[in-house]
């Protein structure tokens, strides 16, 4: 589709959002919780948190829930029965809004639908990655763990999102840039005041601190580095950066039940943990946090790219801020580009 | 599933359901020396008592971690019974002992946690006190079902 | 894929009556892995352990499960048919519908329905059965007995004459124990240096015994059938092979002034070089370093040297290793008397005739300080009158023990006898508690004190002693009259409690034996195995087990020695094989398995790599000293240790059958 | 930022320890990606020593490095810690996973240290309300044990008892069974199983936890309320008597799982049950490897 742009002033767009909720929407927002704020289901517009750079956690549990059910089954003596674990999400979500993320956030899925459509296409991500209508708001001030725009994005990204706001003064520009997002506003179009792409104020300039092509070029040729052992010692493998990541996405499928019925599920899992590799041997091809770290450095910046020609990174600095070790990825990503 | 094994079902499976709180299921671990033995007298001597509970006999208290009364709720019991030697009566000498630590603790992080302590039952029961295993079992049973609480939910699937 | 065979008994009408055999049959039947179920009327008799064989063979199973009794019952009938054809015994379960169902239910379809479950239970958990094989340990069938006191004696001379070699170590110059110091023995008076010097002899000449004596344990390892021992020899000072014990040295030692005698309860003083008492067995004297002015003043005197004729003293001697390696031990290390400082009111180190019974002992024997004439130890004069005061320390929670110690209510009356038998006209009083004399011919024996002999038995306690123109003026209580009571005494006796011996609690965390909060090494078991500790191969007796007098200490003595000699009857040590056993991949060596083991079976295991470097540190169990009972289990974070038999995978598949 | 006197007494003694080989490597605390953030520093040779720092920013207990293999293969270590950290070393040691001998405790007074989310919001002054509760009820301020200690510089903590720390307790103490589950399944429900809290904990020492045995599977691995209330309610039990307050575990929490109200009331109600405080006393036998025949048994039939 072609891009459309629109105009809204900021009261405006609550009145969008609170008729959007009323139409039975299920709007996922940053809200405010106990002094922090994560994506949580909106009950009106005010409740939303808009200023904030990021919510501590990602929405990618909308698309890859922390624990799915693949199938359902059910003995009676040696006859068992099926369900398929589809059933309950086709059709379900179907008016589902991420509200108020930012361009980073709204880049992960794309990113990832590439791997779960690559040898085999994965239903569950694909109804959820389809059912879900993402309006993100262009951010005017990343901090320093922020770097899309090393990430190949920028803060005022459209990549990934289905409406991207741009703030300007107390009105925003909206930019349409899907079907999705043009349906969302269909119904509310007396809100919005039609304009024409020169009018959306440009990009700003945004500079980029290292090249994320000599980062990779590093890794294509240090697999052994020192580095690797040395920096992350302080890693204490507690996974908090895949798990809060937008695009990390490993997960691990499991059987839970008894003697009448059980289920299979997958759940999220972390190549930060030991666990991950070890196999029935005892043998452990990522014995140290040194080779776990260096394993998501490689899956971000070399592996991933080379399959999917996308980083498997939006820059949201997410990893870096949740980590209690305080482990800097960017700055990482930097020592290694500028060894390279 | 074909007619027949709904028909199996029917007439086949025994009705006792122990799925609602009239009927509920009760687990105990006992101890094989002195609460297992005590059971086993309570039927020597012809003793009735309710027919809720199900026993897991381990060789002592030792044994008997408190983290089976989490996986007894799991599986959907509404009431879970730990008992064994009483003190200073431990077969291999202090099983009961350690375990009590362990079960007074245990208890105490049950109740934090939203656990209605009423469904989690401790006992001392000796291979002579048939008639007290009997009465802890009625008294028990007869507790769990006038209880109307969700208190063992955060264990068990909405 | 498991093949199981369920077994439903009638018992007759027994089960029969209150459930549905054939309905639990019917469920067995519907289970997966369940090959074959079936339900009859007599399980245990002939015909229906025959037909379970014949399907265990016929079926190939590798799994059995009776519904029928409880498994105190016929668990081993079953397991015993089934190892017939070839089945691991543990492959057999019961699920109890007779004891826990159909005789203590009476809805039939209730009681069904609870059968069906307990028979699923059981189905799910011989599914997750593993082999188990019975553990044999190899004995070295050489026993080791701490403490030569009248137990320790008694023990070793059982064994000996069992024919088995025994190492009795004494920490003493000489063994005896107790004993030795005693005078006359109620209740039938005969003195104690009479009866028991002679087996003090028979055990150092028995060609079975090695005796040791001012020897110690210092270290003990290994397990039953292969304990580790070593022992120091101190040095005596006197090279014992050589020395006649003719006694020129010790007349000879400078120092017989100020060295209190301790075989004398402090009453006389001894030599630097010296034997305890004339009939020390060995009598071979002990050089104190501590005292002796060789060793205090630079090795001047060397008077005791020269005295010696065949010059057997050696100032040089050193403390001595030795290592045996032995099957099974018996700790037999006696008792000490309570420290009374805490009963300031009776004066007791106050004033010198205030003593205690084993001090009185001491005056009453004719080898004793006094050579058996009774003297205050203040002026040497004979006393008229005597107040003996029992329970000193005894039954009293708030300032000494709790508990009785039991012989002071016997010693008591003899002492009160023997002083009216030597003094005539003399006058005794006792203040009791309660009298306590309930062996064969005590009751008489206290009777004939108080009848015959005269003496004032007063029930209550003394709250004050102090001197008052040369007499001790004892004021009590006689609650039975409701009188207070003051009587001028010429001595006091205290019947002071008994307390493990010092130094016996390092003793038994060297042994890994439990011992009570007093000190007294714990038995087994109180009722079932009172000679057993809680380590297997390693027996107690005497009074370090707690109060008791020589009779009992003499039959501890030899049941200890009957159950070494019933181990050592075989060549290998056979236990149940339902032990504990360690995930050594995950094992992270925490040692709370080892805390909690009431045992000693888990010690630490290097692994190394085939260079020899050190890998990792991990919990190992030894299957000699494991008894199954899982307190290691429940203490284990990781969950890296199991017990064979009651494994967390079957005890979860149980809980999982009942899932509704 | 220039050193502060403290930043070169640690200095100081990093250089000494790593010169005279008594250890091969010191583990301290350096400024980190912002100015009110430190971070994890490992050093093995003498010259580095002069990145250490130390202020009230240093949130992390480093005792929780003491259980990597790859830091053991160090062997003898120095290690920075404050009061509440040590005891997680003196736990460690209590429990043979440290012998006292490998290890150099570099002690440093601590009068607070800063919550890290108001922190990163700026805030870099220590009072009562921007402290983390440990440190209100802190009796540690000087490590119970150290080889060499450090003293603050900074102005001792003033409690005016305005805050009170871990109040919610007492509040749930006081709520019906009901109203406890339904308040700790709306806390749990937030969790997403990422064992950041284990990993954190410098008592988690398991090479294999748990959470990972499937044979049986003690802990369902479902992230969802069942799975989510059996790995918070294990995790607080195999803490219960050990924990010793250092708070990591609430801290990496990403979803801020108030997980130090579970650890706090547990180490109360342990010490008020047994008498027994964790990670005081090296030579202390833990709370679970031994029992007292006159235990409490009142809730025992």
């Amino acid at each position: 589709m072609e891009e459309k742009y629109f105009e809204i002033s900021a009261e405006n767009l609550k009145k969008f959002v609170d008729g959007i909720i009323a139409d039975n929407f299920e709007v996922i927002a940053p809200i405010d919780k106990d002094g922090e704020t994560f994506y949580g289901k909106l009950g009106k517009f005010e409740e939303a948190n808009l200023d904030i750079l990021l919510p501590k956690m990602s929405y990618k549990e909308f698309l890859l829930p922390k624990t799915e059910t693949l199938l359902e089954y059910s003995f009676s003596g040696v006859d068992t029965e099926i369900k398929d674990g589809l059933e309950a999400v086709v059709g379900a979500n179907e008016k589902r809004v991420i509200f108020g993320g930012r361009p980073c956030d709204a880049a992960a899925g794309p990113i990832m639908e590439k791997v779960f459509n690559w040898d085999y296409k994965d239903e569950f991500f694909n109804e959820r990655f389809k059912n879900l209508t993402i309006v993100s708001i262009a951010c005017e001030k990343p901090d320093n763990y922020c770097f899309c725009t090393e990430m190949q994005l920028s803060p005022e990204s459209s990549y990934g999102s289905d409406i991207l706001l741009k703030k300007a003064g107390d009105k925003y520009f909206a930019i349409v840039t899907s079907e999705k997002g043009l349906n969302l506003v269909k119904p509310y179009i007396s809100l919005f005041k039609e304009t024409a792409k020169d009018k959306v104020p440009a990009d700003k300039d945004w500079k980029k601190l290292f090249e994320i092509e000599r980062t990779k070029s590093f890794l294509d040729k240090n697999f052994e580095h020192n580095y690797f052992q040395d920096r992350f010692l302080s890693c204490i493998g507690c996974g908090v950066c895949t798990y809060t990541c937008p695009t990390c996405h490993c997960f691990d499928i499991q059987d839970e039940g008894n003697l009448k019925e059980g289920r299979r599920i997958r759940n999220w899992d972390s190549c930060q943990f030991g666990i991950f590799t070890l196999h029935t041997s005892g043998h452990n091809p990522r014995v140290t946090q040194g080779d776990r770290y260096r394993q998501r450095l490689m899956h971000k910046f070399k592996i991933y790219s080379e399959k999917f020609d996308k980083y498997l990174c939006v820059g949201c600095g997410r990893c870096s801020r949740n980590c209690p070790e305080d482990i800097d990825i960017k700055e990482v990503a930097k020592d290694l580009a500028d060894m390279a | 599933m074909e007619d027949k094994d709904v028909k199996k079902e029917e007439h086949g499976a025994p009705k006792i359901s122990g799925d609602n709180s009239n009927d509920p299921r009760i687990i105990a671990f006992v101890c094989n020396w002195c609460t297992y033995s005590g059971a086993d007298l309570a039927g020597t001597s012809r003793m009735k008592y309710s027919d809720n509970v199900r026993v897991i006999k381990l060789p002592c208290t030792g044994r008997i971690d408190p983290l089976f009364i989490v996986e007894a709720f799991k599986k959907g019991a509404k009431g879970v019974l730990v008992s064994g030697c009483h003190p200073g009566d431990c077969h291999y000498t202090s099983g009961n002992y350690h375990s009590r630590r362990k079960y007074a603790t245990f208890r105490d992080l049950l109740g934090y946690l939203g656990v209605d302590l009423d469904r989690v039952e401790f006992s001392w029961v000796s291979a002579s006190e048939g008639n007290k295993w009997v009465s802890i079992i009625n008294e028990f049973t007869d507790k769990i079902k006038s209880l109307p609480g969700k208190s063992t939910d955060i264990f068990t699937k909405k | 894929m498991s093949r199981i065979g369920v077994f439903v008994c009638w018992c007759g009408s027994n089960i029969a009556g209150t459930v549905d055999v054939e309905k639990v049959r019917e469920e067995a039947a519907k289970i997966p892995g369940v090959v074959s179920a079936l339900d009859y009327k007599y399980m245990c008799s002939d015909p229906g352990q025959n037909s379970l064989r014949n399907i265990i063979k016929e079926k190939n199973l590798t799994g059995v499960v009776l519904a029928a009794c409880s498994p105190h019952m016929h668990e081993n009938t079953f397991r015993k048919a089934a190892a017939k054809e070839g089945l691991n015994p543990y492959f057999v379960e019961i699920a109890n519908i007779r004891e826990q169902v159909s005789w203590v239910h009476e809805d039939k379809e209730r009681a069904t329905a609870k059968a069906v479950d307990l028979m699923k239970m059981m189905v799910e958990k011989v599914k997750r059965d593993k082999p188990i094989e019975d553990v044999r340990v190899p004995l070295n069938k050489k026993a080791l007995v701490i403490g030569g006191g009248i137990a320790g004696i008694q023990a070793a001379l059982d064994i000996a004459n069992g024919g088995v070699e025994v190492i009795l170590v004494e920490k003493e110059p000489s063994i005896g124990g107790r004993m030795i110091q005693l005078d006359e023995t109620f209740p039938t008076l005969d003195c104690s240096s009479c009866i028991m010097t002679p087996k003090m002899v028979e055990a150092n000449q028995h060609p079975n015994i090695k005796l040791y004596t001012y020897s110690e344990v210092e270290d003990i390892s290994g397990y039953i059938g292969n304990f580790k021992v070593k022992i120091k020899k101190k040095a005596r000072s006197v090279v014992e092979k050589d020395c006649t014990g003719c006694g020129e040295c010790w007349n000879a030692c400078p120092m017989h002034k100020n060295v209190k005698s301790e075989f004398n309860v402090q009453l006389s003083e001894r030599t630097a070089i010296y034997v305890p008492f004339p009939q020390a067995v060995p009598l071979v004297p002990v050089l104190d370093r501590s005292v002796c002015l060789h060793f205090k003043k630079g090795g001047k005197c060397q008077k005791c040297y020269d005295a010696c004729g065949p010059k057997c003293i050696n100032f040089d001697l050193q403390d001595e290793i030795i290592e045996e390696t032995v099957g099974a031990i018996v700790a037999s290390t006696g008792y000490d008397l309570m420290d009374t400082s805490m009963y300031g009111e009776y004066g007791y180190g106050k004033y010198k005739d205030v003593i205690s019974g084993l001090q009185f002992e001491r005056l009453l024997s004719a080898s004793g300080p006094t050579e058996g004439v009774i003297k205050r130890p203040s002026d040497g004069k004979t006393p008229q009158t005597i107040v003996f005061v029992q329970c000193v320390g005894s039954r009293d929670p708030e300032k000494g023990v709790p508990y009785c110690s039991k012989v002071c209510c016997m010693y008591t009356a003899k002492h009160a006898k023997l002083f009216a038998h030597k003094v005539h006209g003399s006058q005794s009083y006792v203040f009791y508690i309660d009298i306590r004399s309930t062996s064969k011919g005590y009751e008489e024996f206290v009777r004939g004190t108080m009848e015959q002999d005269g003496a004032i038995y007063l029930r209550g306690r003394v709250s004050k002693i102090y001197e008052d123109q040369g007499k001790l003026i004892v004021k009590g209580a006689d609650t039975l009259s409701g009188n207070q009571v003051e009587i001028a005494a010429d001595m006091v006796v205290l019947a002071t409690g008994v307390i493990p011996k010092k130094g016996s609690d390092k003793l038994a965390q060297m042994l890994g034996i439990s011992y009570d909060k007093y000190g007294f090494f714990t038995e087994s078991h109180p009722k079932l195995r009172p000679a057993e500790s809680s380590t297997a191969g390693i027996f107690l007796a005497g009074m370090a087990q707690g109060p008791r007098d020589i009779p009992e200490s003499v039959v501890s003595g030899s049941a200890a020695a009957s159950k070494i000699l019933g181990l050592f009857s075989k060549n290998e040590y056979e236990v149940e094989g339902t032990i504990a056993n360690v995930n050594e991949a995950t094992c992270v060596a925490c040692f709370y398995c080892q805390r909690v083991c009431a045992y000693n079976a888990i010690s630490k295991k290097e692994i190394k790599d085939r260079s020899g470097k050190l890998i990792k540190v991990v919990a190992n169990v030894n299957p000699g000293l494991c008894t199954g009972c899982g307190a290691c289990v429940n203490a284990c974070f990781s969950k890296s240790i199991d017990v064979k038999g009651f494994m967390d995978d079957q005890i979860y598949a149980e809980i999982k059958a009942l899932a509704i | 930022m220039a050193n502060t006197k403290t930043d070169e007494k640690l200095q100081k003694i990093a250089k000494d320890l790593l010169e005279s080989g008594e250890v091969s490597l010191v583990i301290g605390y350096a400024k980190g990606s912002n100015p009110q953030r430190m971070r994890p520093l490992f050093i093995t040779k003498p010259e580095e020593a002069d990145k250490l720092s130390f202020n009230h920013h240093a949130v992390q207990d480093l005792a929780v490095f003491l259980k990597k293999p790859e830091v053991k293969k160090f062997g003898k270590i120095g290690i920075v810690v404050k009061g509440c950290d040590e005891k997680a070393v003196n736990a460690l040691i209590q429990e043979y996973q440290l012998s006292r001998e490998n290890i150099k405790i570099i002690g440093v007074e601590c009068n607070g240290v800063i919550r890290q989310n108001l922190a990163d919001k700026g805030e870099t002054g220590v009072s009562e309300s921007t402290v983390y509760d440990k440190c209100l009820i802190c009796e540690e301020h000087t490590p119970v044990l150290y080889d060499f200690l450090v003293e603050s510089e900074e102005p001792k903590l003033n409690l005016s008892g305005s805050v009170k720390p871990y109040a919610k307790i007492e509040e749930l103490e006081s709520m019906s069974a009901d109203e406890k589950n339904a308040f700790w399944a709306k806390e749990f429900d937030k969790c997403i199983k990422c064992y950041a809290c284990r990993q954190a904990c410098p008592l988690c020492y398991c090479s294999r936890c748990i959470v990972e045995k499937n044979m049986p599977q003690w802990i369902d691995t479902n992230s969802e309320e069942t799975g989510n209330a059996q790995w918070n309610l294990i995790r607080a039990y195999h803490l219960s008597g050990r924990c010793i307050g250092c708070g990591e575990c609430e801290r990496a929490c990403p979803v801020n799982i108030p997980l130090m109200l579970i650890n706090e009331k547990m180490a109360r109600d342990i010490n008020n049950m047994f008498g027994y405080k964790s990670g005081l006393d090296i030579n202390a036998k833990p709370v679970f490897g031994v029992f007292s025949e006159s235990d409490f048994n009142d809730f025992i039939k």
